[in-house]
């Protein structure tokens, strides 16, 4: 299958002695928005350390862009084009605002119309403000609001997107909402955890439900929204 | 006129050129469950480390408990009752769970220069953390280390560490956060649960929590109040929704 | 007055030299955030190599320039082939990995140069004193190193402060795996940036050789200064090291010049000439203990920059 | 955290008993020699599970924890001098020394964290080394000689190597023991939840310095102690044992045994210093060998060597 | 015993080492001139290196007496030392015989029937220098040393001969001090005539450094105690041109056994030239030779020994000397001036006898008569 931007293959991941994923499988074609979802501790983050090389996967097999990428060291993995905005936000406490976007800035793969400080300053209007603040000053939506404009000002292929819109005020989070319809309206590919299924129902094209470590279920919106065993069972709701 | 627990009189603390407090002032009382809600970066936090002495206002009073606690260490106000979660998770990564809650039953049971007792072997005050443990559902989970848990069992073991404290005024800076659908419908049932025994101020996000369990709400916006109200007069408060709930959630009702 | 001017620039020049010292210090520990006990031998080497160089070129320039990249290739392959590992790790596994590396390299070169040092002499035309103003001269050398201080130090401010390469070194020194996770190869750059900070301590030693000494352990006192001159200026601000060098070379100077005969006028002669040279030799301690004392986190925390 | 049965423990148990029996093998062997190396290797070890108290449990990293071994040393001294010969009045002195001046230097480190306050203890301890350096009345830095041993009423003859050495091994033990007990009592737990996260302690109501505190004057004292044997093993005691070298020394064997771990800085002490002596036995070029050595322990054996006797038994 | 057992302590690690392996280079050739045997017994010979820590010393001192049993201990550069590693020979009755170290408790209080020195007593030195000065008419001096035990006897010793004006007194850093130049400044405004230092090693070096390129060798000159020697000078090259020091021997002195040692030893370690520091190792060998010869290799008459090394009964390389009450050599101290060899090297030379007989100032404190 060629048009899959990213096949994850069967793989298992460990941290120390402690397998936390058991051949978990998923795809992702270009410009899709794909949704994963489970409960707390079932291995959705380690999932994406896991793609993104950070913690590498014992056995399996990850393609991104074409090219088999598990065993590269993060960096070479990023530099294919994916974006990360980090559970727990990791911005760069010693580095202001404004020095955790430049570092971030590049346009690797050429994009038409790329981020620059000026469309993430109008995206998130609060970190304007604070744009010669050391990072580990703001508060935590805006250390949020930084670490998406960080991965923004990649200019990835795929955005990977976990938990982004933790702690982030309701007009903002609207706000994320919009401009993830946005770039996927522009073909940017997003993989995206987050807990508000109505709005990954609304948005995103497919799902993934994460279960110990394995994928129980994918399917499309429609499937999800039809089938509300299926959230009750994997989600709880 | 019920006697307040706490009292902020005009609170300011500013960091260089930013305001994040301006001229604050508020009241809890007893028994109540109130929230705090605002935009991002509207100082919230800076309020509740200003509470729990994390923080030292410019200037301003705090009362707790009918007492000045405003130059009050943040240990002696934790003794007098004043207890905490964190935002950005802050626990004791290298100790297990259940170590985690016990230290906190530690430190309000009596002094802590005992030099030669095997602490692990109180009983009491492993008993106590237990029971922390199992009520934020982390029974199963109490001898795995800290930084082997899931962000949001990290979560839920913050609110054990704020419970095991056995605090009079439970601040709570968004609990919520990192927990998955089903976990944070168990928050909410217990912060209902919880209500009943401590008076808890919560600062959240998700405001289907926050609707369903405050008694009243504070609105701060650039370190002010713009409001504070029961929860239906803010739900349709102008000012409220322009600044901070948006359309969508000024509709929204929780089911 | 003239005695007082003389003093002062003393003074400021040592504080320069000091600042020469500490300045690949302050790449490696204070911006890298790696405590390189090893730097001290790095600057001994770089002496050595200086010397060895000058002797078999029978020039000093571009024997010191051979001298700095090999002091740059050694930073690289020690960086390459141990350090890199230690990066993510505490403080102290570094400590004791680099303390491990003082003691080879003091082996390491008495065995290869022998115990007994060697000579660096300047070219003649660096050692004739120079008349800055009327009845005050100053060895031309020393005019050399402030000169060659001063261009660390704007150099070194530009690049970490003011390039991207430079907010890459600081945001790397405080999550690696998050700047690896934006695409950057955080290795290759932290092993750039340790063999510059090598070379920089190759550059110190260099410059120094010619006025004290080439000699075994001779970067071990010079290690504990610059430290001093790191920390008291605040950890990871090259501003802060800057002043906090000048600083320190100053109060040293003085203290050293007028404190005996200021507590001569407060004490008995007796008490004054046992207190004095005391009192001066803690000087430099003293001086960090209160600033850390009233500014736990030196004189320019770089956090609040 | 039940005591089991692995290849640290073992080695604990073996070294300890192998200590207790030296004595008999150097009277059977006819060698002295290898008594008073171990003495002094046992009083370092002494010194450097002090320093583990702080360092590894507490994380407050000293790099001035030499000054105590000087402080003890110099009371011992300074008193001998004086013509006040008992232990009773020399020993008790040394202490009180040690932990007054732990007290002044904690109270006014503990403001700084990390590598401040690693720079802080340095500075005082580099002051203790030049205020003693001009005691010119105790010899300055030439340093001063003790020409009795501390007098024990007869109770126990310190000129006598055995039993000597079986005085410096039971307060070895007795160290460690205490220090076993601190670290799992609820004070331990204070401190060492402090040192993982502080801000969460003072949060539920710990006074994080106060407890440091308490800390580095307990381990100071038990320097003092160690500085206090040292003096009268050395017969001697000079500005030298405080210079920062030495405290650097300390740090080492705390590291290279395993920080944090109780008895990681015996096994350091034993192996840093009879590494140092048996190599300076084949070689003047000991730091070839030794220096590579301490790089590759901290490269393959995290945790020190006792962190590497630990993960050998796990498999 | 059918050997003759030597223990030597002194520093072969470190940047001091320069001096350690001076002084065992000297014992090894002057073993070679012995024929390595002393009475016809095979020398052995066990050295120590002390690391220049006086815990280590004593640790090494301990090891020779108790692990190796020998019958002399030698070296000890350093006054801190000699001082710890004192009491454990003296208890053992084990002869020491310092080959450098000069503190004065050493020629005083503590002196021993069983501890010789083959050197001086710290103060000598300084003490020709101000004759020196004295004699030749200085008016003022401003005097700059490290600031710990030998430096102050340094400044102590010249004062205490030198009959000017000591217009200023310094003590620098010890052993840290980098920068001189507050020194330096203070004695050039001082209007002092001369300048006096004490520096011994690397910091002698520095010193040389730091004074030449000021300019105030041109204005001020220079007198020395232990700063420039064999192992400094390599360093010091050209700078030392000209700046006297006094000591107790000096490479050219005029006696054959003297001349035989410098040749022997510039031929045994091409490149290398013997320092004080080795002669006076080469003399201990001599006078533990002569003490074994006394008593026909029967080692256990110490008194006997003791007896026959009082006369000082060998050839020293400095000349002949005597030894006081308290088994420091009273002996003749020179001036020496630095030159250019014949073959355009830098060395050392005899300018002239500043004091003869000199007996160190603290042998009344010495209870032995
Ligand atoms: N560093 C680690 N070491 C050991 N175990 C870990 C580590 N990080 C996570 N785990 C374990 O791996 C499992 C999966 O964790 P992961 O973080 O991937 O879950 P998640 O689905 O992202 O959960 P959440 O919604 O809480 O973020 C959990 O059981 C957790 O305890
Ligand atoms: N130490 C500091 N130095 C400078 N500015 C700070 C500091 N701490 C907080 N601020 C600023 O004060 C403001 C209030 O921050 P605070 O963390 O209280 O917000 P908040 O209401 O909790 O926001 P959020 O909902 O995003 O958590 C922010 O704009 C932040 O950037
Ligand atoms: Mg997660
Ligand atoms: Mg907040």
């Amino acid at each position: 299958m060629a048009d899959n931007l990213l096949e994850v293959d069967a793989i298992e991941t460990c941290y120390g002695l402690s397998q936390v994923l058991f051949g978990l499988s998923l795809q992702i074609k270009a410009g899709e928005m794909v949704a994963l979802m489970g409960r707390n501790g079932m291995g959705k983050t380690t999932t994406i350390r896991s793609i993104m090389g950070l913690t590498p996967a014992r056995a399996g097999a990850i393609r991104f862009a074409g090219e088999a990428v598990r065993g590269l060291p993060s960096y070479k993995i990023a530099k294919l084009g994916i974006g990360l905005v980090p559970e727990g936000r990791q911005i760069f406490p010693n580095l202001t605002v404004r020095e955790n976007l430049v570092a971030a800035s590049g346009n690797r793969l050429g994009a038409s119309d790329p981020w620059t400080i000026e469309k993430i300053h109008a995206l998130f209007p609060r970190l304007a403000e604070r744009t010669s603040n050391m990072g580990v000053t703001l508060s935590g939506g805006e250390q949020q609001m930084l670490a998406i404009g960080r991965a923004l000002m990649t200019n990835p292929k795929l955005l990977i997107l976990d938990e982004a819109t933790e702690g982030l005020a309701p007009l903002i989070r609207d706000e994320i909402w919009s401009c993830l319809s946005m770039l996927k309206g522009r073909g940017q590919s997003v993989l995206v955890i987050d807990k508000n299924v109505e709005n990954l129902a609304r948005i995103a094209d497919r799902h993934y439900i994460i279960e110990r470590g394995k994928t129980v279920w994918s399917g499309t919106s429609e499937q999800l929204i039809a089938e509300p065993d299926l959230q009750h069972k994997y989600l709880g709701i | 006129m019920v006697e307040s627990l706490l009292r902020v009189d005009n609170l300011v603390r500013r960091f260089g050129g930013i305001t994040a407090t301006d001229n604050l002032s508020m009241e809890v009382v007893p028994g109540e469950l109130h929230a705090i809600i605002g935009p991002n970066g509207a100082g919230k936090t800076t309020l509740i480390s200003q509470l729990t002495g994390q923080l030292m206002p410019n200037s301003g009073t705090i009362h707790f408990g009918g007492r000045d606690v405003t130059g009050l260490p943040s240990y002696k106000r934790s003794r007098l009752g004043l207890a905490r979660s964190f935002q950005i998770t802050s626990l004791l990564k290298d100790f297990s769970a259940i170590d985690n809650v016990a230290l906190a039953a530690q430190a309000h049971d009596g002094h802590s220069f005992r030099f030669w007792g095997n602490a692990r072997k109180e009983r009491h005050l492993r008993d106590a953390a237990r029971a922390a443990l199992e009520r934020v559902g982390l029974g199963k989970r109490a001898d795995i280390v800290v930084s082997q848990l899931s962000h949001g069992e990290q979560r839920e073991l913050e609110l054990a560490v704020a419970l095991a404290t056995k605090p009079k005024l439970l601040l709570l800076d968004e609990p919520m956060a990192g927990l998955g659908v089903t976990e944070s419908a168990r928050m909410v049932s217990l912060l209902k649960e919880l209500r009943k025994e401590v008076t808890i101020v919560l600062v959240e996000h998700d405001m289907e929590a926050v609707f369903a369990l405050a008694d009243r709400i504070t609105v701060l916006v650039y370190g002010r109040v713009i409001a504070c109200d029961v929860p239906d007069a803010i739900r349709k408060h102008d000012e409220v929704k322009r600044a901070y709930l948006g359309e969508q959630h000024a509709v929204t009702r929780h089911g | 007055m003239y005695l007082v001017i003389e003093q002062l620039l003393n003074g400021l020049q040592f504080g320069l030299l000091l600042f020469l010292l500490a300045a690949g210090l302050t790449l490696v520990f204070g911006i890298m955030d790696f405590v390189n006990l090893a730097h001290g031998s790095l600057y001994m080497m770089g002496a050595y190599f200086a010397a060895t160089f000058v002797a078999w070129t029978g020039s000093f320039v571009l024997g010191a320039l051979l001298a700095l990249g090999a002091t740059l290739l050694l930073g690289i392959v020690l960086e390459f082939s141990a350090l890199r590992h230690l990066y993510g790790r505490d403080h102290l596994d570094q400590v004791l990995a680099t303390f491990g590396l003082i003691l080879f390299f003091n082996d390491a070169v008495r065995l290869i140069w022998g115990p007994a040092g060697l000579a660096l002499p300047l070219p003649t035309w660096l050692t004739v004193p120079v008349q800055i103003i009327p009845g005050v001269y100053y060895p031309a050398y020393r005019l050399m190193i402030i000169l060659v201080a001063l261009a660390v130090a704007a150099l070194l401010y530009l690049v970490v402060m003011r390039t991207r390469v430079g907010m890459l070194i600081r945001a790397g020194a405080s999550n690696r795996e998050m700047i690896g996770a934006l695409g950057i190869n955080i290795k290759l750059l932290f092993t750039l940036v340790f063999g510059l900070g090598a070379a920089l301590a190759g550059l110190a030693g260099l410059m120094q050789a010619p006025i004290l000494t080439v000699q075994i352990g001779m970067g071990e006192n010079i290690l504990i200064l610059a430290f001093v001159i790191i920390v008291i200026g605040g950890i990871g601000s090259i501003r802060g090291a800057f002043m906090a060098a000048i600083f320190v070379g100053m109060i040293d100077t003085l203290g050293r010049a007028f404190l005996p005969d200021l507590l001569r006028k407060v004490l008995s002669g007796a008490a004054a000439s046992t207190a004095a040279p005391a009192l001066s030799s803690m000087l430099i301690y003293l001086l960090m203990a209160i600033v850390l004392v009233v500014r736990p986190e030196g004189l320019f925390p770089a956090a609040k920059r | 955290m039940k005591p089991k049965l692995n290849a640290s423990s073992a080695v604990a148990a073996l070294v300890c008993a192998a200590l207790v029996l030296l004595p008999v093998y150097s009277a059977a062997t006819g060698n002295i020699f290898i008594l008073t190396l171990f003495t002094r290797i046992v009083i370092f070890a002494l010194a450097a599970a002090s320093l583990n108290l702080i360092m590894g449990y507490g994380g407050m990293m000293s790099f001035g924890h030499a000054a105590y071994l000087g402080i003890g040393g110099y009371a011992v001294g300074i008193l001998a001098a004086e013509g006040i010969g008992s232990g009773f009045i020399q020993w008790p002195v040394a202490l009180a020394a040690s932990a007054l001046f732990a007290l002044v230097v904690g109270a006014l480190s503990l403001r700084t964290r990390g590598v401040y306050f690693i720079m802080i203890t340095l500075a005082f301890a580099q002051m203790a080394y030049y205020i003693t350096s001009g005691l010119s009345r105790y010899g300055g830095d030439d340093g001063l000689t003790v020409y009795k041993r501390s007098d024990f009423a007869g109770l126990i003859n310190l000129s006598d190597r055995n039993q000597f050495y079986y005085l410096c091994l039971a307060c070895l033990f007795g160290g460690l023991y205490l220090i076993w007990r601190i670290v799992n009592s609820r004070f331990g737990l204070v401190v060492q939840g402090v040192r993982s996260n502080e801000q969460r302690m003072q949060a539920i109501g710990f006074h994080a310095n106060r407890y440091r505190l308490v800390c580095f004057v307990i381990a100071g004292t038990i320097c003092g102690l160690a500085g206090a044997l040292l003096a009268n093993n050395t017969d001697f005691v000079s500005p030298a044992v405080m210079y920062w070298t030495r405290s650097g020394d300390l740090m080492v064997m705390v590291i290279l045994g395993g920080m944090g771990s109780l008895f990681g800085p015996v096994i350091g002490a034993i192996v840093y210093l009879l590494l140092e002596e048996l190599l300076s036995q084949f070689t003047e070029y000991s730091g070839l060998i030794l220096g590579p050595v301490l790089l590759l322990i901290v490269l393959f054996a995290r945790g020190g060597i006792m962190g590497l006797l630990g993960r050998m038994s796990r498999g | 015993a059918d050997s003759v057992k030597i223990g030597f302590v002194s520093t072969f690690s470190g940047p001091t080492a320069v001096i350690g392996n001076d002084m065992r280079n000297s014992f090894e050739l002057a073993l070679d001139h012995l024929g390595r045997k002393i009475d016809g017994k095979p020398v052995e010979v066990i050295y120590e290196d002390d690391q220049q820590k006086p815990d280590v010393g004593k640790q090494k001192t301990e090891k020779l007496i108790q692990s190796d049993k020998v019958d002399f201990i030698v070296g000890y550069i350093w006054s801190n030392v000699l001082l710890a590693s004192l009491k454990t020979a003296v208890d053992s009755k084990t002869f020491l015989i310092s080959a450098n170290a000069g503190p004065s408790q050493l020629a005083g209080e503590l002196c021993s029937p069983y501890v010789f020195s083959t050197s001086w007593q710290n103060d000598q030195t300084p003490q020709a220098m101000g004759t020196y000065m004295t004699q030749k008419g200085v008016k003022s001096a401003f005097l700059i040393g490290p600031n710990y035990a030998a430096g102050k006897d340094m400044l102590a010793g010249v004062k205490s001969t030198f009959k000017g004006q000591v217009v200023g007194e310094e003590y620098t850093v010890w052993p840290s001090q980098l920068d001189f130049s507050a020194e330096l400044t203070k004695a050039r405004n001082s209007g002092a005539e001369s300048i006096f230092v004490f520096y011994p090693g690397a910091a002698g070096v520095q010193f040389l450094n730091q004074y030449t390129q000021a300019g105030i060798k041109q204005q001020i000159p220079l007198y020395t105690a232990f700063t420039i020697d064999e192992t400094t000078l390599p360093l010091q090259k050209d700078n030392a041109i000209g700046v006297p020091g006094t000591q107790q021997w000096v490479n050219d002195l005029p006696n054959e056994e003297n001349k035989k040692f410098v040749a022997d030893y510039r031929k045994k370690y091409p490149g290398l030239r013997p320092s004080f520091y080795g002669a006076q190792a080469y003399d201990a060998a001599n006078l533990i030779n002569s003490a074994v010869i006394a008593v026909k290799g029967d080692l256990t008459k110490k008194d006997a020994m003791k007896a026959e090394m009082e006369k000082a009964n060998f050839k020293s390389v400095r000349g002949p000397f005597k030894y006081g009450n308290n088994h420091i050599p009273i002996q003749n101290f020179y001036l020496q001036d630095v030159v250019k060899d014949a073959d355009g090297q830098l060395s050392l030379k005899t300018v002239a006898t500043i004091v003869k007989d000199d007996q160190d100032r603290f042998h009344d404190k010495c209870p032995m008569k």
